[in-house]
Formats: structure tokens, C-alpha cells, sequence
């Protein structure tokens, strides 16, 4: 077990360097997205790969400069945070209430730019490969540099409102591209599924950003961290509701049971969007906020882990077990993906800062790179079943091999990336004393290798069972699909418990630079036997599935045409939550809305029809005693007499110059005549 | 000073003599049935008048009156008639009929009103003869000198004048002639 | 020579202006009328300008200038009427009545 | 005795009265004959021949006796009034001209003033005369000819009278006389003198054109131009009154010229003699100089073919006018700084 010293708990934050220039303008990478968008929009359509330019050189110079911090944070730890205010929310017990923009860079930040550049910029690399031909390409790169913008924005962000910012803009990303094709209805439906289902759980982000905002009197996380390592009362009053809207607010975005029904229809999106946002990076918004808040949930609401850790839980075995069913080979991957997501959640509540936040790491690779794997396959097939697939290993190798890298990596197989970051979860939850959860977890291994190994089998091996003649992706699609195997099989390495590589320090040490000491729970050495049974467990879902699974097409038809009675219906139908959240949704929205309706109706009706109707009469009143009868007799009467003069005076008014003339003439002499007689 | 000792001056036989002419040139002007005929009188009644004006010491506004006058005005006056339409013989309709009488007797009460007022008021003032002309230098020295402001806009009037002219009476080119123009 | 008898003479033609201007229907001859009345306003400047004496001519520099505003205005009065002539075949006075109610 | 007669006002009028209507048809015949005899010359022809025995000198005279005996025929429907006066204004324009030419010291029927201006307004007024024959004559030929003769004479006059106006500006008057004084006296007192057509030659130029076509005489004869208008406004007219027109217009060539030679040539003023010895030498001087001019106008006839009307008014408008105009600036600069 590691724990800190009452000197280092004093000194972490003093000890961390400020980081020099590149921290200092850290904020240039939140804005070159945004430029990348505005340049893609105005200009994108002239460019010769339709503004692909644009988001490729903006994530290529983020990619740069994060890894200079990278780096910088690897050997000495950073910290720095620059906020500018730039308005006034309210004033709070006089405290003025501020909204800032800004920019934090610590260990989990440096993390996150440097994940997203990179993954980004792979994913965007491959999606010009991907989307070429389609017929809005610059439409679809202006929405994903607009995703990468928001995203950094969200992970940056130095305080609650800029991250609901960011968070919200990463929504707008989200739905604009699950819809990029929204001349099929099911799209747009899909697209609006996940738009409302985030919703519904922003509600609790927002709601905890409030309560946690004029608790404190900031929105800062800085503040927040030290307030509750301080053990602040004010704060500690809040906190278990604090903790547990934030909470709900990240089960949204990061897919937890129940609301994780949006993820998999998402996957209507092309599917580089799939790998880069609903896979690798935005879906892990959720844990990030977890990890970005975890002084909250480490010091003041620990009384909430254990909903946390129930619901991480159920979510990581309930979605593995639904991939197990699915035909299309992107709804494996998403189910695999909230399986995955809920190992982290579960990590992170148990208290596994480190351990949830390098799963979501090393995740990102390999999902990242099945996803790809996945897309270059469709591309080739032009389905997105695997019952149209199979014996894609003669036709497309190096997909083939990256995407067994890839899935033995999901699948935690030593010494793969998986492997590691599973392991350590495992372990951290056994430390915490879950250690139900923690067979869950086991047991959610053995699932995950075993439709991982169906998923291959199905799609590479035994015999081609679709159309024409799939061939290999171009080069612009096989080297991101390189480019993420590589960190799919050696990011395991930097986090070996207890293993420091060289200069470069341990994961654990780089993610713990931050404001305050995380309290983190981390085992300072391998704990073998864990990770043998983790092993062993996906060794043999592997062996299983592949056993049932492998050898022909027939073979597989037969064995996927196999139905286990009862379960296979549930699955079949995602546990019926979609028709449990309609049913919820019909069965509230008649009477909520005959409430509204009839509160309208007869009370805040009933209000103002009284005040008008006693109105009206005095307008009646007014209308026909004072006004028809009394003063508009006297205004008929003048203005008729000015008809009168009027039609009388306007004969005069012929038209004719001479008549006037004459007028003009005589008028002169009577007024010279006047003049003598008078004088 | 009585009738007779008016009568007496030679000078005045002969204003009288143009006086007559510029009234009966002046008559004929408004009451003739030709158009061509009445602006003819109108140079009869112009020339009196610059008679007129020589008597009374003014040669150079007399000589400015006929080249003006005479020399441009009426001539456009004929020309603009003759344009549009100038039938020889008596045209029917220039007259507004009913009006006469009150034009008539607006007229003779204006002149009454104008003439007595006149002599009451200068009685036997007496004006300047022939022979003390006013020297053409000094009204060239006023009009440059102290009335050079509205002599520069009255130049400005005639400007405007004639661009306003030409604008109105030009007739604008079909498209055919517009074209012919072009390519002279 | 005294004044009365050219102040009267004016008024005379002043009046045959004023009956022209009345009388006539022809835009052309209510023109003539005009021209008629400026005659007579300017015997009245030289007139007075003969009996007066200003050391610099007042009388006659006005008429000169009555002249000149007088040469204008038939010719912007002329184009008007040829304008009218032109779009409405007539160039009766009596027949433009259009700034009525 | 004589010279008590003249004093008399009245008797001095009715004498020069006499002198100018003996020198009207004098100086036309002159001219006419000059034209005739130079036409023919230019043409290679004789000319006329046999009236009066040598070179056909009587002809005109024969030519205006045969004119006094026809008839005088008034078209039918013609404004009879206004056909009959018509001649006769425009010969009244011709005549009053040569009221203000001087012929020598003190030799001229009446020093206006404003003799320049005078003359320039006046010949003005044969315009209406023109305009009446043409209209009178109820013949579209005779009335066409009159608008364009109106429109042609209205167009040039302005640059005839501001031609003038640099001659005005450098004699500092208005009046002939002064304005012969002022050439002859240039240099001082009995010196060489300096005709203003040397520093006013654009003028000069300008006032010959706008002269030609006041005149209506070729290039400028659209108004009667025989091919187009049978004879223009003079279409109508026969006998006597054919004449009227006939001798304005040779008199008129003869008093524009001797203004044009007044104006710019120094008029009847010669360098070298002294002012007794012009004065009977001074009518002879300005005869001379008027029969270059005149000879310069029958030269001309022979020489331009006729204009189109509308360059006919774009010469005027657009050349002449802005021409005189410069130069108008141009001498009223050069006259401030000498």
C-alpha cells in the first residue's frame, strides 16, 4: 500500500514545477481547433482534401506542444493553472461569483491533451481515407475539429463552467456527427437519442456545478481539491449531493447503466467518429470528471462509493454480456466500450484514482485501433455485419493483424496494454475490500475475451460470406491503424507497479501531480496472483470463443444461430431498458403533461381571464358610455365640420395656375388699398 | 406742370410716339389670334421699350434688351412654336373666353391702383434726358464691382438653366439611335 | 420728361401682362404675357434709376439682371412646355389641372 | 452757310440719313459684282460680260431694274403682313450696321458708346426677319429654312459677340472709334501701333466663322441650301423683295466685314499717317481692308463644302464657344498683367 507522508500531504504542491512556456500557453491548444473549424468553414470547400488540412495540422501542432509537457511532466510534474475572468455569474455572500476561462495543466490534463492529440490526430489521419467520396467531407471535418476544440476546452478547463462548456460542445460534436448522415431517418433518431440521454444527465452536472459553486464561492477545481482536502465544513455539507449529481452527470456522457442506451446507436456515425469520440476520447469525459473531482469523493463523499462502485459494476459485466449478441461489428465494439467504461467508473469510485485514469489511457489505444480496424473492414465489405464477413485475414492482412493486437490487448492478455491496466484495477479493488466487485471484474474479463474472440473469428477467420472482393485500406488508413498497435502492446510498461523507467517516472507519479495529494491507493508491486487469475480468466473466454467460433462458415452460422432460451431473448432485447425508458417517458408525459396542462388551464387561467374579464367590463364601460357616446359625438362633430369646410375650401383649389393668379392679383390691390385708405 | 407745358418738350412727342407703339404692340401681344403674330408683337413692344430706355439715358440696357430679347428670346419663342405647331391664320381656342371680363377688370383696377399710386407719390419728379447717358464704364464697374455676387449668380441661374433646359426638352434615343450615335 | 409718365406707361403694359396672363389658354402665350410684365418691370427700374441717379447705376444693373433671369426663365419655361407639348399633345394652360384635390 | 446747316440736329440727321441710303445699294453692288466677277474667275469662266459694255460692270444694276419690274407675288396662302415685312426687317438690320462704322477721324454717323455692342445687337434683329419670310411663306421648304437659319444664327451669335469681347478687353471700350484709337495708339503716341489681330488672331478667326455663318453664306448656306430646300425661306419670294434679301445680304457682308476689319485690322487706321491725312485717306484704308475680308468670304465659297447641320452646331457649341471662352481668359489675364 502507498500513503503519503504528513511532510509530502504539506509540500505536493509547492514541490511540482510551474512548467515555463509551454504550460504557460497551454491555451494555444485549446484555441487551434477552433481556428481549424472557422478556417475548414470559410475555405474547406477550395482546399484540395476539403479542409481535412486544417484539423490535421492544428491536432499535428497540438500533438507537438503536448508532448513537450509530456515529457516535461514525466521528469519533474507540473503544475500550473491560468484563469482570466471574463464576467460575473452573481454575487455570492460577498464573494463576486466569476466566470473564467482558462486553463489548467497538471498530470490528468497533460494526460488528456496528450491522448487526444494523438489519438486524435491518427483518427483524423485515417479519416481522410475513410471519407473520401462522401458527400460532406468538409462539413464533417469543420464538426470534428469543433470536437477537438470542445474537448480540449472540457479537459483543460480549470473550472466547472468552462468544462460545462466544453462538455456541452463536445454534445454538439457528438450529435452533429452521429447524424453526418442524416438522410436516413434512423440516424437522426439515434442522433437525438444520444443528444436527450446526455441531456438528461447534464441536468445533474449542472445541478452539482451550482451547489458546488456557491458552496464555495468558486468554481474552481484547484479550490474545490484544497477545500476538501481541508476537510472543509461548508463543503462537507454539500458533498454526498454534490458527489452524486456530479456523479449522475457523468453517467451520461461516460455510458454507465441505465443510461448507457445512447452509446450504442451513436454507432451510426462514420466510423472514425466511433473510434476518436465515442470510444477513445469524449465517452471518457465521465471518469475525468471523476478523476478531476476525486479530492471530493477521496476526503468528503466517500459515503457514495458504494452506489458508484454497484453501478460501475453492473455496467461492465450487463454491456459485455450484451456484445456477446451483436451482429453488427461496431455494436460489439460499443457494448465493449460501456463494458470497458465501467471498469474505469468503478475504478475511480473504489478510490482507484491511478488505476481508473490508466485504463482509460491504455483503452483509448486499443479501441481506438479495433475501431479503425473495424471501419477499414466495413470499408472493404461495405456492411457492418459480421454474418457478411469472415476469411478477412487473406484479403486484408494488416488490418487483420493490428486488430488481433488490438483485441488481445481488450482482452487483457500479458504483457499487452490491457493486461496491465485491468490487472490494476482488479487490484484496487481487492485492496478497497470489494471484493465481490472485484469477481465481477474477473468475470467481466473472461466475457470480454470471449466475444473479442468471437468478434475475430467471425469477422477474419473461417470464409468470406459477403460480396465482392473486399482488399486492403489504403496506407492513409493502415498506418493510424500502426501508429495505435504500438501503444496498444507497450503503454502497459509505463505503470508497472513499482517499476520506475529512469528519468521518466512512473504513471502513477505523473498523473499525481496535481493541486493536492490524491489520496490514491496503489500497490507498490505486482500482485502476481491477481493478475494470474485475470489472465486465466481471458485465456479462456479466448479459447472458448474461439473453439466455438473458428473453424468455418458454417460452423459459425450454426453456432450463432444458437439460442440460449431466456437469456438470449433478454439480451436480444438490451435488457428491454429502451422500451422501460419509453414506457417511463409515455407513461410520465400524459399526466405530467395534463398537469401542466390543467394547472394552465384553470389556474393561471383562471387569473388572468379574471383580471381580463373584469378589465373588459371596464373597458365596456369606458368604450360604450365614455367614449361612443360622449366624447366621440364631440370629435364626430368637429371633424365633421372640418369635412364640411374642408369640401367647402377645397373648390377653391382648382388646379388652375390663372385662377390664382387672379386671386394673387386682386389680393394685392385690395392690400394696396387698404393701405391708402387706412393709412 | 400742366398738360400743355408737357406737351411742349419735343422729347415727350416722341415718347408719346413709342408709348403709343409699345401700348398697341403690348395690346396685340395678349389679344392676338396667332400665336406667330402675337410673339411678332412682342419684338414691336421689346423695341419701344428699348426706345424707351434710350430716352431715359440707358443705351447699354437698351442694346443688352434687343440682343437679349429680340436677338434670343423671341427667337426661341418662335422657333419653340414653330416647332410645335404655327398654323398661318387665326387659331381658335388661344383664349380662355370666360375669363375675359375678370381679366379685364382685374387689369384696369390694377392699372388704376398702379397709376395713381405713381402719381401721387412722384407728382413732377423729373428724370434724366438723351443727352446725359449713363457711361457704360459704370455699370460695368457696379456689376463687377459691388454687384459682383449677384452677377455671379445669375450666371449660375443661367447655367442651371440651361442644363435644366436641355435635360427637359432632349428627347431620349431609342436603343437603335443610341447605337447609330455610337458609332459616328 | 417726368417720372409719372413712365410709372404709368409701365402699369399700362404691367396690366396688358396681367390680362394676358389671365386670358390666354396657350402656355406659349402666357409666356409672351410674363415677358410683357417684365418689360414693364424694367421701364419701372430705369425709370427710377433716371430720376434717382445712384452713383453706380442701381436701376439699370437690376434691369440687366431682370434680363437675364427673364432669358432663363423662357428657356426653362419653354423646355417645360415642350415637355408637356410632347407627352400630352396640348399646350394648354387650362388643361394642366392635375395639382388638385 | 453749310456749316450752319449741319449744326442744325435735324438737318444733320436727314443728311447722313441720305449718305448711308446712297452707300447701302453702292456697297452692295460693289460686293455683288465682286462675287460675280470672282466666282467666275475661280470657276474659269468670263463671268458676266456684255451689260455696260467693259466687264460686265451694269449687270447688277440690269439685274436690280429687272427685279423693281416683276411682279410681287404673295403665295396664296401666306400671312400677307408678316410676308411683306419680313424683307424689310432684315434689310433694317443690314442698315442700322453702318451707323457706328467710322470711316475716319470723326467720320461716323454716330460714336455709340457701346458701338460694338450695338452693332452685334442689331445685327441680330434680321434673324426674326428671317425667321418671319420663312414662316409667312406657309411652304414647308421656306419654313424649314427659316428654323434653320434661326437655329444657326442663335448658335453663332454667341461666339461672334465673344469673340469680340478680347478686343473689348484689350481697347478698354466698347466704342469703334475708341477702339481704333486704342490699336493705332498702342505703342504711344505715333508709334507703330498694333492691330489686334495679332494678339487676338483666335479671336479673329472665330469672329470670321461666326461672321460666315451669320450670314448664311457657304459653308454655312444650309438654310437655303438649293439641293435640300429649293431656295430655303427665300423659296417664296420674287420681284422686289427677292432684292431686299438679296442686297441685306451683300451689305450685310460688306458692314461685318468692315466691323471685323475696325475690330481686329485697325479699321481705317493706317501706320504712318497722321490723323489729318486719314481722314481722307481713312475711308479709302477701311474699303481696302473690308475687300481683303470680302474676298476672303467669296474665296471661302469656293473653297469648304457645305457643313451638316448637326456639325454645323457642333462647331458652334463645342468649339467656337469654349474656344472664345479660353481665350476670353486668356486676354483678360494677359491685360492684368500688363
Amino acid at each position: 500500500m502507498w500513503y503519503l507522508t504528513a511532510e509530502e500531504e504539506a509540500h505536493a504542491a509547492e514541490a511540482l514545477s510551474s512548467g515555463g512556456f509551454f504550460a504557460e500557453w497551454a491555451g494555444v491548444m485549446l484555441v487551434l481547433p477552433f481556428v481549424a473549424f472557422l478556417l475548414i468553414v470559410f475555405f474547406g470547400k477550395r482546399m484540395r482534401r476539403h479542409g481535412a488540412e486544417f484539423a490535421i495540422g492544428a491536432l499535428a501542432v497540438n500533438l507537438v506542444w503536448s508532448s513537450v509537457l509530456f515529457f516535461q511532466n514525466a521528469v519533474e510534474g507540473i503544475h500550473r493553472e491560468v484563469s482570466w475572468v471574463v464576467g460575473e455569474i452573481g454575487v455570492f455572500g460577498g464573494d463576486r461569483l466569476v466566470f473564467e476561462l482558462g486553463w489548467v495543466v497538471d498530470g490528468l490534463s497533460i494526460m488528456m491533451f496528450w491522448l487526444v492529440s494523438f489519438v486524435g490526430l491518427l483518427v483524423f489521419v485515417y479519416a481522410v481515407g475513410y471519407m473520401h467520396g462522401d458527400v460532406r467531407v468538409t462539413a464533417f471535418f469543420a464538426a470534428f475539429s469543433l470536437f477537438a476544440g470542445a474537448m480540449l476546452v472540457l479537459v483543460g478547463a480549470p473550472n466547472l463552467v468552462q468544462l460545462i462548456i466544453g462538455w456541452e460542445g463536445v454534445g454538439l460534436a457528438s450529435y452533429l456527427l452521429i447524424g453526418h448522415y442524416w438522410e436516413d431517418l434512423d440516424n437522426v433518431r439515434a442522433a437525438n437519442k444520444a443528444f436527450l440521454v446526455n441531456k438528461v444527465a447534464d441536468v445533474g452536472l449542472i445541478l452539482g456545478a451550482v451547489v458546488l459553486g456557491f458552496t464555495l464561492g468558486t468554481f474552481r477545481f484547484s479550490e474545490l481539491s484544497v477545500a476538501a482536502f481541508d476537510h472543509s465544513p461548508e463543503l462537507a455539507g454539500v458533498a454526498v449531493a454534490a458527489g452524486l449529481l456530479l456523479f449522475f452527470g457523468a453517467m451520461g456522457k461516460s455510458a454507465q447503466f441505465p443510461l448507457h442506451i445512447w452509446l450504442p446507436d451513436a454507432m451510426a456515425g462514420p466510423t472514425p467518429v466511433s473510434a476518436l469520440m465515442h470510444a477513445a476520447t469524449m465517452v471518457t469525459a465521465g471518469v475525468y470528471l471523476m478523476g478531476r473531482a476525486f479530492p471530493l469523493f477521496e476526503y468528503l463523499a466517500s459515503d457514495t462509493r458504494g452506489l458508484m462502485v454497484a453501478i460501475g459494476a453492473i455496467t461492465l459485466f450487463a454491456a459485455g454480456l450484451l456484445a456477446l449478441v451483436q451482429d453488427d461489428i461496431k455494436k460489439v465494439l460499443a457494448y465493449s466500450t460501456v463494458s470497458q467504461l465501467g471498469y474505469m467508473m468503478t475504478a475511480v469510485a473504489a478510490g482507484g484514482y491511478t488505476a481508473g485514469l490508466f485504463h482509460l489511457f491504455t483503452h483509448a489505444f486499443f479501441k481506438a485501433l479495433l475501431f479503425l480496424g473495424a471501419g477499414a473492414v466495413i470499408h472493404a465489405v461495405h456492411s457492418n455485419n459480421m454474418s457478411d464477413m469472415g476469411g478477412l485475414r487473406h484479403y486484408m492482412p494488416r488490418t487483420h493483424w493490428t486488430f488481433v493486437v488490438g483485441s488481445l490487448s481488450l482482452a487483457g492478455i500479458f504483457p499487452l496494454a490491457g493486461f496491465w491496466s485491468k490487472d490494476e484495477i482488479l487490484a484496487t479493488l481487492g485492496y478497497e475490500g470489494y471484493t465481490t466487485v472485484m469477481w465481477i471484474g474477473i468475470a467481466g474479463a473472461f466475457v470480454t475475451a470471449f466475444y473479442m474472440a468471437r468478434a475475430v473469428a467471425l469477422t477474419f477467420w473461417g470464409s468470406y460470406k459477403g460480396h465482392g472482393h473486399p482488399h486492403e485500406a489504403p496506407a492513409v488508413m493502415t498506418v493510424p491503424l500502426i501508429g495505435l498497435a504500438i501503444p496498444s502492446i507497450f503503454a502497459g510498461f509505463l505503470n508497472v507497479p513499482g517499476v520506475e523507467l529512469g528519468p521518466i517516472r512512473n504513471f502513477t507519479a505523473w498523473l499525481g501531480a496535481r493541486v493536492v495529494p490524491m489520496g490514491d491507493h496503489h500497490a507498490e508491486s505486482v500482485d502476481w496472483a491477481l493478475a494470474a487469475v485475470g489472465l486465466a480468466a481471458a485465456l479462456t473466454g479466448l479459447v472458448l470463443g474461439w473453439l466455438v467460433f473458428s473453424p468455418d462458415a458454417d460452423t459459425q452460422r450454426a453456432r450463432d444461430r444458437f439460442r440460449i432460451p431466456v437469456l438470449y431473448p433478454l439480451l436480444e432485447a438490451k435488457y428491454f431498458l429502451d422500451h422501460i425508458a419509453w414506457a417511463i417517458v409515455n407513461a410520465t408525459k400524459g399526466p405530467l403533461a395534463r398537469l401542466v396542462d390543467w394547472t394552465n388551464s384553470y389556474v393561471i387561467d383562471g387569473v388572468v381571464n379574471a383580471a381580463g374579464f373584469l378589465s373588459a367590463a371596464l373597458a365596456r364601460f369606458v368604450y360604450g358610455g365614455l367614449d361612443q357616446r360622449g366624447i366621440d359625438l364631440a370629435y364626430n362633430g368637429l371633424s365633421q365640420m372640418a369635412d364640411a369646410a374642408g369640401m367647402a375650401a377645397r373648390r377653391l383649389q382648382t388646379g388652375r395656375v390663372q385662377q390664382y393668379a387672379a386671386g394673387f392679383v386682386v389680393g394685392a390691390l385690395v392690400l394696396v388699398l387698404m393701405i391708402a385708405v387706412f393709412r | 406742370m400742366s398738360f400743355s407745358d408737357w406737351i411742349s418738350q419735343p422729347v415727350n412727342w416722341v415718347f408719346l410716339g413709342l408709348a403709343l407703339a409699345v401700348l398697341a404692340a403690348g395690346f396685340r401681344v395678349v389679344t392676338s389670334q396667332n400665336v406667330v403674330h402675337a410673339a411678332l408683337f412682342l419684338v414691336a413692344t421689346l423695341a419701344g421699350v428699348a426706345g424707351l430706355f434710350v430716352l431715359l439715358s440707358a443705351e447699354f440696357v437698351a442694346w443688352v434688351l434687343v440682343l437679349v430679347y429680340i436677338g434670343a428670346v423671341v427667337v426661341l419663342f418662335l422657333f419653340g412654336i414653330m416647332i410645335t405647331r404655327a398654323p398661318t391664320g387665326q387659331d381658335v381656342g388661344l383664349d380662355n373666353r370666360r375669363a375675359r371680363p375678370v381679366a379685364a377688370v382685374v387689369s384696369l383696377g390694377l392699372f388704376g391702383v398702379l397709376s395713381w399710386t405713381s402719381v401721387r407719390a412722384f407728382q413732377d419728379t423729373a428724370v434724366a434726358g438723351v443727352g446725359e447717358r449713363t457711361p457704360t464704364d459704370i455699370l460695368g464697374e457696379a456689376l463687377l464691382g459691388r454687384f459682383v455676387f449677384p452677377f455671379e449668380v445669375v450666371g449660375f441661374v443661367l447655367l442651371a438653366a440651361l442644363i435644366g433646359g436641355i435635360t427637359l426638352a432632349r428627347r431620349d434615343l431609342t436603343p437603335k439611335e443610341e447605337e447609330e450615335r455610337g458609332a459616328v | 420728361m417726368i417720372l409719372p409718365q413712365f410709372l404709368i406707361l409701365a402699369a399700362a403694359l404691367f396690366s396688358l401682362g396681367v390680362y394676358g396672363l389671365l386670358v390666354r389658354r396657350n402656355a406659349v402665350m402666357v409666356l409672351l404675357a410674363v415677358e410683357l410684365m417684365l418689360a414693364a418691370v424694367n421701364i419701372n427700374l430705369v425709370a427710377f434709376e433716371a430720376a434717382l441717379r445712384t452713383s453706380q447705376a442701381v436701376g439699370q444693373v437690376f434691369a440687366i439682371f431682370v434680363i437675364t433671369v427673364a432669358a432663363a426663365e423662357v428657356g426653362i419655361g419653354l423646355a417645360i412646355v415642350l415637355m408637356i407639348f410632347r407627352n400630352r399633345q396640348s399646350a394648354n394652360v387650362d388643361e394642366f389641372d392635375l395639382m388638385k384635390w | 452757310m453749310i456749316a450752319d446747316l449741319l449744326s442744325n440736329f435735324w438737318v444733320l440727321l436727314a443728311v447722313k440719313v441720305l449718305i448711308v441710303a446712297a452707300l447701302i445699294p453702292v456697297a452692295g453692288l460693289v460686293v455683288g459684282f465682286a462675287e460675280l466677277k470672282l466666282s467666275a474667275k475661280m470657276q474659269s469662266r468670263v463671268g458676266p460680260y456684255f451689260a455696260g459694255g467693259r466687264w460686265g460692270w451694269a449687270q447688277l444694276l440690269a439685274d436690280g431694274i429687272k427685279f423693281f419690274q416683276k411682279e410681287d407675288i404673295v403665295p396664296e396662302n401666306a400671312d400677307r403682313p408678316v410676308f411683306k415685312i419680313a424683307p424689310a426687317l432684315v434689310l433694317m438690320g443690314a442698315v442700322a450696321l453702318w451707323v457706328v462704322i467710322p470711316w475716319g477721324p470723326g467720320l461716323v454717323f454716330r460714336d455709340l458708346d457701346v458701338g460694338i455692342f450695338y452693332a452685334l445687337a442689331i445685327s441680330s434683329i434680321s434673324t426674326i426677319g428671317v425667321l418671319m419670310a420663312g414662316w409667312a411663306s406657309a411652304n414647308k421648304y421656306s419654313l424649314i429654312g427659316g428654323l434653320r437659319a434661326a437655329g444657326q444664327l442663335i448658335a453663332y451669335e454667341l461666339p461672334l459677340v465673344l469673340a469680340v469681347v478680347g478686343v473689348v478687353i484689350m481697347a478698354g471700350t466698347m466704342s469703334l472709334e475708341g477702339i481704333v484709337r486704342a490699336q493705332a495708339g498702342w505703342f504711344g503716341e505715333g508709334g507703330p501701333g498694333l492691330p489686334f489681330v495679332i494678339p487676338q488672331f483666335v479671336g479673329f478667326v472665330i469672329f470670321m466663322i461666326a461672321a460666315l455663318a451669320e450670314l448664311t453664306r457657304i459653308p454655312f448656306d444650309m438654310p437655303i441650301a438649293e439641293s435640300e430646300l429649293v431656295m430655303g425661306y427665300l423659296t417664296e419670294y420674287s420681284g422686289f423683295r427677292f432684292l431686299f434679301f438679296f442686297l441685306a445680304e451683300f451689305s450685310n457682308m460688306f458692314a461685318l466685314s468692315a466691323i471685323a476689319a475696325t475690330a481686329f485690322l485697325g479699321g481705317y487706321w493706317m501706320p504712318g499717317l497722321t490723323e489729318s491725312q486719314l481722314t481722307f485717306a481713312g475711308p479709302l484704308i477701311l474699303v481696302a481692308k473690308v475687300m481683303v475680308l470680302v474676298f476672303l468670304m467669296i474665296w471661302f465659297r469656293w473653297t469648304f463644302p457645305r457643313l451638316r447641320e448637326d456639325q454645323l452646331q457642333t462647331l458652334a457649341w463645342k468649339w467656337l464657344i469654349p474656344i472664345a471662352l479660353v481665350n476670353i481668359v486668356a486676354t483678360g489675364i494677359l491685360k492684368v498683367v500688363i
